[in-house]
């Protein structure tokens, strides 16, 4: 069955011109043949003699299908079975009525009402999840009582839903609340880091001795307003090893491990009058010294006022806490679910060291490593702070 | 300086004609009359009516001439007067410009520049008031662009020469008489949507004439204490995402004012493209201001209901904040 | 010009939008600022950069260590403001 | 005729292609060559004759039914076969098909597969070669259904208003796929149409392919001389249907056969024989030399390859390292 167009799957033989024994030419017409379209002359392309006539008048059979077979001059006819081309699909007519409905719907009891799928967004239903908030307990105050990032981040924040309704109106909360909910949610977090994450701790003396110098060298070239601190140069060391040890910088799901794609990196900050949070700034490898010095600036300033972003909040992949500021050695951190490594760093003081045999007192701060066992284990841990030890080393690489 | 977009149009047109001597300038009335918005005015004589040719109204016939041109060596800047005359020469701009590149195995590029003007707003009624923007935005192998600054009058005309494909260029009727203080005009570019406005709680989303509505709607939505974020798409073809999604998934609400009828329109494609890459980012449904669904009106109260104006962007963002309003 | 006093003054107002929880009263100006107040590195920085904002004193990286009472911040800024003193606001 | 060469020629031409034309019709139901078949059999002294007029650096618009002229214009046999295909070895990379044959080293704008679509396409050509001061040809060809068309008044009037050279070559085949002229035009001599634009007509018999060389030669020389356009309506005949599936309800056989009495080919060796400048010798070669160059494009096409889907969307715009070459040879316009 020749194509005879590109919507043609299929036709009928109407009428054949040949019958077997009969000589055919090139260009003779052979058959006649029912498209869709209209009846269509079926020229042939070769030339011999008609062997066997394959498709009978009245059947419709696929393109490409044998219609007839030819012999060249010479040949003989070889006795074959008779393969039959199959027939078209049957047409819609001819399928199975659809079942009466009675058959399957007696055994079905009739559905109740079902109560409307309660609507939250998109966004505020991840951020529940990532924060342990269960959303079933909320009421929503979003368009038509939809569930909203901010209620989702006022329960993380107080972390006792269902059992009283919020009640509050929408007025500023008071720093007493504030002050009542964070330790509340602080407590929630910490009491399951401590109960789920099988934590490990390793420490390790950091010289600052070229960092210091470079980063002195670096601000006093410059006006107050564009200094660095010394501890961005910490959070830039911290972001970068992270990038390259991919295990400390995540999350810790249902199903087991989940790098992040980014590194943003959670930057503990206590709050006046107590309390902590440790918002993140976003893809900290990629950002330059200024750009993270500005981040920081104004990370710190907008947590202390109490206006931090949520995305903020629920984006950290790794944290930093830096309580050198207060005069401690080391800290060993809790922490922060569902992340798996959290970096500490105590306080840069002169310290004695022992250096290529000899003995000098030269500045040096401890760092310390917090991580999931269940992510990650001490040998990659050493490896990682040796690798923030490493580039703390060469300062002009974090400068980029 | 103040300088208007129709001045902005015009230079880029004189300054494109100065420095390439492949550029000619053809269309209806381009010549003699000035320009139908008098983007042309001075140029025929100061070029002669070699480059600045005016046709006769055979929209098909010179948008076809204007391809052919541009594949044999010329930098046509074709001007169609507006949008709905354009409808006569979509054969040639969809079935050649845009495919010949591809059905000819990357043989021949066709460096054309189409402008036209385009939008509602002047009581022209039914047959001289279409947006048809997300037509044009929808066909594979052209570029679209809607410049809605005087700057980007300008700018964008010298990268839409310089790029080796067709390009179409819709200035909103509106827009010509507007104007900025600028210093002098430069080449801008046309790959990227704009942020004219940051902000940290809703995105606007909007293009042409309606920047200028969704700027205002954001002054006086920050008034309430809601800070919108408002993007120029600049390009509607191909659509920047980066900028689009960055921002929602920034502000996690999004709403898209555009012209065109609701329907298949560029709106709808934005909200598809917000929905597929920013999803579990949006805090709200995506919001549209599009016209109403009619052909637009000659009364001029009937006309301002069927437009998007600033009075529904600011309501269609409230909507997007439930108890907080 | 400015006097003591007016630099006092506003010295002490920057302190109080850092850490609003101090009563300015209650500084004393030769006692080590941070053992008077919770300050951290980065308060300390936007402290002194809040004094460059009002006060127009730049103080180098190196003149950080020199700055330990309220009275030394003070008279730093007493003996190095270029400009005309921002008193009366 | 005297000139033996350019008989023989003239023969080969048509030949090759009424014999790759069948040969695609048996490609077709083989389901080779898929898509819109159009065949040019019955019409070859068209583009034999008038294509042999045009210079090489003359450009040359074409329609749907533009595989003869692609041969002709040089596109190796075996390119336009594999492009049929769909193989990426074809003159399109196998974009465009049967339809849109390109060549843009032989200045070959194309199948073009809209009806008039490529009139304005071709003044837009002449009008840059004008401006940019080549005395260039471009030879434009369409059927009789694209007169009814408003792309060919708008495109007669602006080449004529602007005196561009084209030469516009009308293939009156008498049907607009199934509707006859008759029944399509108000004036079916075609060449009072185009007089009306005060465009220079010529009609010719398109079934004479001496005739049809005459007639573009002379068309050729106006354009060229003048720089003004020129219009030739060659009256021919489809032997085949429209396209293959075409049961040809529109027309009669009788009429068909009439026609193939003036089979091109036919009348053309019969009167070379008479004349003495053909031997049967000379035929049995032509028709050889055909058959050969047409079972090497067929195996080219069978081995040729398909491009990788992952490429699915390249040729859509200009990618950034071609962008440089766009427009880059050709010459300075005078300011």
């Amino acid at each position: 069955m020749p194509a005879l167009g590109s919507d043609m799957d299929e036709g009928t033989l109407d009428e054949w011109l040949v019958k077997p024994g009969d000589q055919v030419t090139r260009g003779q017409i052979v058959a006649v043949v029912e498209t869709t379209k209209a009846a269509v002359e079926i020229e042939c392309w070769q030339e011999g003699t008609v062997s066997e006539l394959l498709v009978p008048i009245g059947e419709t059979v696929q393109v490409g299908a044998v219609l007839a077979t030819l012999l060249a001059s010479g040949e003989r006819a070889e006795r074959r079975p008779r393969r039959k081309p199959r027939p078209s699909k049957p047409r819609a007519a001819t399928k199975p009525a659809a079942a009466p409905s009675s058959a399957r719907g007696a055994a079905v009891t009739p559905p109740t009402v079902p109560q409307r799928r309660r609507w939250v967004s998109p966004a505020a239903r991840r951020l529940a999840q990532s924060l342990d908030v269960d959303i079933d307990a909320l009421s929503g105050t979003g368009p038509q009582g939809a569930v909203i990032i901010s209620d989702v981040e006022h329960a993380a924040a107080s972390k006792e839903p269902a059992t009283k309704p919020m009640t509050k109106p929408m007025t500023k909360p008071t720093p007493a609340d504030r002050g009542a909910q964070m330790r509340k949610s602080i407590a929630a977090a910490m009491s399951r880091s401590k109960r789920e994450i099988p934590h490990y701790y390793l420490a390790d003396n950091i010289v600052l001795e070229n960092s210091l110098s470079w980063l002195t060298a670096r601000n006093a070239q410059r006006s107050i307003t564009e200094r660095v601190l010394p501890a961005v140069l910490l959070l830039k060391a911290v972001g970068l090893a992270a990038q390259r040890f991919g295990e400390f910088n995540g999350f810790w799901r249902e199903d087991g491990f989940v790098p992040a794609t980014g590194v943003h990196v959670g930057v503990g900050i206590s709050l006046r009058g107590g309390g902590l949070v440790a918002p993140a700034i976003h893809d900290v490898p990629d950002k330059k010294l200024d750009e993270l010095m500005d981040d920081l600036t104004d990370l710190v300033a907008r947590a202390r006022s109490f206006s931090l972003r949520s995305s903020e909040m629920s984006d950290p992949t790794i944290t930093v806490t830096n309580l050198g500021d207060k005069g401690v050695d080391a800290v060993f951190g809790i922490i922060y679910p569902p992340q798996v490594a959290l970096v500490g760093f105590g306080q840069p003081a002169q310290r004695v060291c022992v250096i290529d045999g000899g003995i000098r007192v030269v500045t040096t701060v401890q760092a310390t490593l917090a991580a999931d066992h269940r992510a990650s284990d001490g040998h990659r841990g050493a490896l990682f702070l040796n690798a923030i030890n490493e580039l703390l080393q060469q300062p002009d690489l974090l400068e980029k | 300086m103040k300088t208007t977009y129709r001045t902005a149009v015009h230079d880029a047109i004189r300054d494109a004609l100065r420095d390439d001597p492949r550029v000619v300038l053809m269309g209806e009335d381009v010549g003699r009359y000035g320009g139908t918005y008098a983007a042309s005015k001075g140029l025929l004589a100061e070029f002669g009516p070699e480059r600045v040719r005016d046709t006769p109204l055979s929209e098909l016939g010179f948008v076809g001439i204007g391809i052919g041109a541009a594949l044999n060596g010329l930098r046509p800047i074709v001007e169609v007067m507006t949008v709905n005359f354009s409808l006569l020469a979509l054969d040639q701009i969809v079935n050649t410009a845009a495919a010949l590149r591809h059905m000819s195995g990357g043989q021949f590029s066709v460096p054309i520049v189409i402008r036209m003007a385009t939008g509602a707003g002047r009581q022209l009624a039914a047959q001289h008031s279409h947006s048809l923007e997300p037509w044009y935005a929808h066909i594979p192998g052209i570029k679209v662009v809607a410049p809605a600054t005087v700057e980007d009058a300008y700018g964008m005309l010298a990268p839409a020469l310089a790029d080796p494909d067709p390009v179409v260029i819709f200035e909103h009727v509106q827009l010509y008489n507007t104007s900025t203080d600028i210093d002098a005009l430069t080449p801008t570019d046309i790959s990227r949507a704009a942020v004219r406005r940051n902000g940290t709680d809703v995105t606007i989303i909007a293009y042409g004439g309606c920047l200028s509505k969704a700027l205002d709607a954001a002054d006086e939505l920050s008034l309430a204490g809601i800070d919108c974020e408002v993007v120029d798409l600049r390009v509607l073809r191909p659509l920047d995402n980066d900028t689009i999604l960055e921002s929602v998934s920034k502000t996690h609400r999004a709403v898209v004012v555009d012209e065109a009828w609701r329907s298949g329109s560029l709106a709808a494609e934005i909200t598809a493209r917000v929905m597929e890459g920013a999803f579990y980012d949006l805090d709200a449904p995506v919001a549209r201001v599009c016209s109403n669904e009619v052909p637009i009106p000659y009364a001029k109260h009937l006309e301002e209901a069927a437009l998007p104006q600033t009075v529904k962007i600011v309501a269609a963002v409230k909507g997007l904040f439930g108890d907080r309003q | 010009m400015s006097t003591n006093e007016d630099t006092r003054g506003v010295v002490l107002s920057v302190l109080t939008t850092i850490a609003p929880e101090i009563d300015p009263d209650d500084i004393r100006d030769d006692i080590m600022l941070r053992d008077q107040v919770d300050l951290d590195s980065m308060d300390w920085l936007n402290f002194l950069r809040g004094i460059h904002r009002r006060l127009h004193v730049d103080i180098p990286e190196a003149d950080y260590a020199s700055l330990r009472t309220l009275a030394d911040v003070v008279g730093y800024v007493d003996e190095n403001a270029s400009q005309p003193g921002t008193g009366g606001h | 005729m005297t000139d033996t060469k350019l008989a023989h020629e003239l023969l080969s031409d048509m030949v090759r292609v009424r014999r790759m034309e069948e040969k695609c019709a048996e490609l077709y139901s083989a389901a080779k060559i898929r898509g819109f078949l159009h065949l040019y059999v019955g019409e070859e002294a068209v583009a034999a004759g008038s294509l042999r007029a045009l210079a090489d650096d003359d450009a040359v618009v074409a329609t749907y039914r533009e595989h003869a002229h692609a041969l002709l214009r040089g596109i190796p046999m075996a390119s336009i076969m594999a492009e049929m295909f769909g193989k990426q070895e074809g003159c399109s990379r196998g974009r465009g098909g049967s339809m849109h044959l390109f060549d843009a080293s032989r200045r070959f704008y194309g199948g073009n597969a809209i009806v008039a679509g490529g009139l304005p396409l071709a003044v837009g050509i002449a009008l840059a070669d004008a401006r940019l001061q080549q005395k260039r040809v471009t030879a434009c060809y369409f059927g009789d259904g694209a007169v009814a068309e408003g792309a060919f008044h708008e495109s007669l009037n602006m080449a004529a208003l602007w005196n561009l050279p084209v030469l516009f070559c009308c293939e009156n085949n008498l049907y607009a796929m199934g509707t006859a002229l008759e029944r399509a035009q108000s004036q079916t001599d075609l060449t009072v149409k185009a007089a009306s634009y005060r465009v220079p007509t010529l009609a010719v018999d398109g079934m004479d392919v001496e005739a049809c060389h005459t007639a573009a030669q002379q068309g050729v020389d106006h354009v060229r001389d003048t720089g003004g356009p020129f219009f030739i309506e060659f009256r021919t005949y489809r032997f085949r249907a429209h396209s293959m599936f075409d049961p040809e309800l529109y027309r009669d056989k009788a009429e068909v056969e009439q026609w193939r009495e003036r089979d091109p080919i036919r009348l053309f060796s019969e009167q070379c024989r008479h004349d003495g400048t053909l031997t049967d010798a000379d035929l049995r070669d032509i028709e050889n030399s055909a058959d050969a160059e047409i079972e090497a494009a067929v195996a080219f096409a069978e081995a040729g390859t398909w491009e990788a889907a992952e490429d699915l969307e390249r040729d859509v715009l200009t990618p950034v390292d071609r962008r440089a070459a766009v427009g880059e040879a050709t010459p300075e316009p005078a300011r």
